[in-house]
């Protein structure tokens, strides 16, 4: 499986976010997006998620399930949890197990995996923003996308959270998934480096 | 040329002035836009800012 | 001339700059022919002179209608075919619309008077032609309620279209309520009772205004334009301000530069 | 299937919990009933003859005022952007929202009627007649409102807005909604032209506003 793009453009509100990236990331890679604020980081995973219509250049996943889409095989992990406060953890978790469909793994496993079981049956209210983020994970435990899109990913991850996260990472490359996350802070695995917009 | 209106020449003579005054408004919109759109066009060039290459903003082939 | 080529916005206000003069000037005749032919009728057996009004009634009615026909195939260049000049031609269009649309009501009500006593009937011609006026200030309430011009177009290009293709159903609608509340009293004017002395300057008024608002709309998607590059060029202003401050200003000139209507 | 019901579902569930708008619908719907008396006069020969349009404006505004967060909390906190992704189209995850919008705030409101029409001395025929129309029209009012619900996000901008838009759009609904109420009532038409014009209005509009909203979602999420 190889995701690459050529020449892509991102123009947000009239101006030119950056012109003309070139990117790749075959199985079992990472690619680290790294650059300053406003460099466009969060545009380009938009951009691969079909959220944002480039201006200019072609993505495309070559490899992948023929029938799908690039959008459809991809994991979107924003700043947003998208997560429904009045539902519980596990109402939250199985809605978009149920919505997203493909190829499924048992919730309550991954809410163990990410440390959320003894909360399965809480509101969503009552979580924390890391234990939101745990269950965000949980999301791309339980179905399975072949490329993960991680936007700041480790952000209210404590330290153990980030040794779990990293594991995930590990497990889901190793399964032949790419992964592209736009970062600050180190992955805590190996990857390449992607910089837009200059120097940091 | 002298018209005849009949009873209701104020409401025909209004229809048109109103006409008029619209259409008059409209042309006076627009032609202060432009000049207001140019004036600011030129002011943001003269304080350095110019379009890719270089080109006059306003330029009129 | 193609329209890929007018979708370069400096081709298209170089084009347009040597096109207006030309615009004007026939309208100005056509509208001289039209008013005063419209003068010189005779008037109508029934109506009196008061069939004066219809030679401007009719032709804003029309390009009441005829202006969001307008938009809504500018809208989808915007929403299919992402034609850069489309959501310019649509926000130029709707203003000049709705004052057209304001036309044709005053001019209505004025005309309404001396006919059923009093200046509001709720007529379902009258009726159709106002809740289209209330569309169109709803479209330009729309287009000021957003900062960004792109953005704007496309909820714009679907309200648009969403009207467009409500309209009909709106006008069979009211027709419908009207013959349901007042079935006798129906204003009889247009169709076949309508004579050569009158059709022709109606006519001639319907063309010279449709140039006049083909003049207006081009003129005032020039102004469009410059607005956008006014707007980008003070983005840019604004992006060189607060880099220079962190100390990268020189290089961030050419990486950031102006897209939007250049 | 199960992502549609999945959709569906869930919706359903957050609008009844506590937070979720569905009561409070209801709520504005029976409080603008009660309000009319206040400005015609207590005259209950006058109320009864208006008994069918302040019901179906009441409906209108409730429907029109709940619809304003239809995608906006979806929006809000990220999950619009996993559905825009999703395998399912988008047009039918707004039929979805959609239908789920209508099954917890129209129907209560349908089922309100009955009791506001004692409020407003309607009979047992004309309270049937105009929750019969509501049934068939609500769903017009729900699906053209969603399209101004999809604005809303586009342009971050809801509320006054949203309404000022999307109410000229309702007017066919509302006139045929009101006439069909009134023709079972006092006559002289028959019930059955008016009331299938509505049912008809109600499928087109089945039609355009997924596609619509879509339309304006797709491109709207930057």
């Amino acid at each position: 499986m190889q995701l690459s793009g050529h020449g892509v453009t991102c123009v947000r509100g009239g101006r030119e976010v950056f012109a003309g990236l070139d990117f790749g990331a075959g199985s079992g890679e990472a690619v680290a997006v790294v650059g300053r604020n406003g460099s466009g980081k969060t545009s380009l995973l938009r951009l691969i998620a079909g959220l944002l219509i480039p201006a200019g250049g072609t993505i495309a996943l070559h490899g992948g399930d023929a029938e799908l889409t690039l959008p459809e095989q991809c994991h979107y992990l924003g700043h947003r949890d998208a997560l429904k406060p009045a539902l519980s953890v596990a109402e939250n978790l199985t809605f978009w197990a149920d919505f997203l469909g493909g190829e499924r793994f048992d919730a309550g496993e991954s809410l163990a995996t990410v440390g959320l079981d003894h909360a399965a049956d809480l509101p969503a209210a009552f979580l924390s923003a890391g234990q939101r983020r745990r269950l965000s994970l949980a999301r791309l435990l339980t179905v399975r996308r072949p490329v993960w899109l991680l936007d700041e990913p480790t952000t209210a991850l404590d330290v153990a959270g980030q040794d779990m996260f990293s594991g995930l990472m590990r497990e889901h490359l190793a399964r032949g998934g790419l992964i592209v996350a736009a970062t600050h802070a180190p992955l805590g695995i190996d990857s390449r480096e992607l910089r837009i917009g200059g120097a940091v | 040329m002298i018209m005849s209106l009949g009873p209701y020449a104020p409401f025909i003579v209004t229809s048109y002035a109103a006409a008029a005054l619209v259409v008059v408004i409209l042309i006076g919109w627009i032609v202060l836009d432009y000049r207001s759109q140019t004036q600011r066009l030129r002011e943001l060039e003269r304080s350095g800012v110019t379009r890719r290459s270089g080109r006059s903003a306003t330029d009129r082939p | 001339m193609t329209l890929i080529d007018l979708a370069n916005p400096t081709r298209f206000l170089a084009l347009t700059a040597r096109l207006l003069p030309w615009l004007a000037a026939a309208t100005i005749i056509l509208l001289a022919i039209g008013l005063y032919q419209s003068a010189t009728a005779p008037d109508d057996y029934q109506q009196g002179a008061t069939v004066k009004i219809m030679f401007i009634h009719v032709p804003n009615a029309w390009l009441s209608m005829f202006v969001w026909g307008v938009m809504s195939i500018a809208s989808l260049g915007t929403l299919v075919w992402r034609h850069p000049l489309a959501d310019v031609a649509a926000k130029a269009a709707a203003p000049i619309g709705a004052s057209f649309t304001f036309l044709a009501l005053l001019t209505g009500s004025l005309w309404g008077r001396p006919m059923w006593g009093t200046y509001w009937e709720w007529d379902a011609r009258l009726t159709s032609v106002l809740i289209l006026f209330l569309m169109y200030l709803g479209l330009m309430a729309l287009w000021r309620a957003v900062d960004d011009p792109s953005r704007a177009a496309r909820a714009a290009a679907v309200l648009t279209l969403v009207g467009a293709l409500n309209l009909p159903i709106i006008k069979f609608s009211v027709d419908w309520w009207n013959t349901l509340h007042q079935p006798a009293s129906v204003m009889r004017m247009g169709g076949s009772s309508l004579d050569r002395s009158f059709l022709i300057p109606l006519l001639v008024m319907a063309i010279a205004f449709t140039l006049l608002f083909v003049t207006l709309h081009l003129a005032a998607m020039r102004n469009e334009i410059l607005r956008r590059r006014v707007r980008s060029l003070q983005m840019m202003q604004a992006s060189r301000v607060a880099f220079s401050e962190v100390g990268t200003g020189s290089r961030e000139g050419s990486t950031s530069k102006e897209v939007g209507a250049a | 299937m199960t992502a549609l019901s999945a959709l569906i579902r869930r919706d359903i569930r957050i609008a009844l919990r506590v937070g979720g708008g569905a009561l409070i619908g209801v709520l504005f719907f029976l409080t603008v009933v009660v309000l009319m008396p206040f400005a015609v006069g207590p005259d209950l020969a006058l109320l009864s003859r208006l008994g069918p349009a302040i019901l179906w404006l009441g409906a209108l505004l409730a429907s029109l005022l709940t619809l304003d967060r239809l995608f906006m909390a979806d929006h809000e906190d990220g999950s619009l952007d996993l559905i825009t992704m999703s395998r399912t189209p988008l047009e039918l995850a707004c039929a979805a929202k959609a239908l789920a919008h209508w099954l917890a705030a129209g129907l209560p409101l349908i089922v309100a009627t009955p009791v506001l029409g004692l409020l407003l001395n309607l009979d047992m025929v004309a309270t049937g007649a105009v929750a019969l129309t509501l049934l068939a029209g609500t769903p017009a009012l729900t699906f053209t409102g969603m399209i101004g619900a999809a604005l809303a996000v586009t342009l971050h901008r809801g509320g006054l807005l949203m309404a000022v838009l999307v109410l000229p759009l309702s007017i066919p609904v509302l006139i045929f909604g009101v006439a069909a109420s009134q023709a079972a009532i006092v006559g002289p038409m028959t019930f059955g032209a008016p009331f299938s014009i509505l049912c008809a209005l109600s499928l087109v509009s089945l039609v355009i506003g997924p596609f619509a909203a879509a339309a304006s979602l797709k491109h709207g999420l930057d």
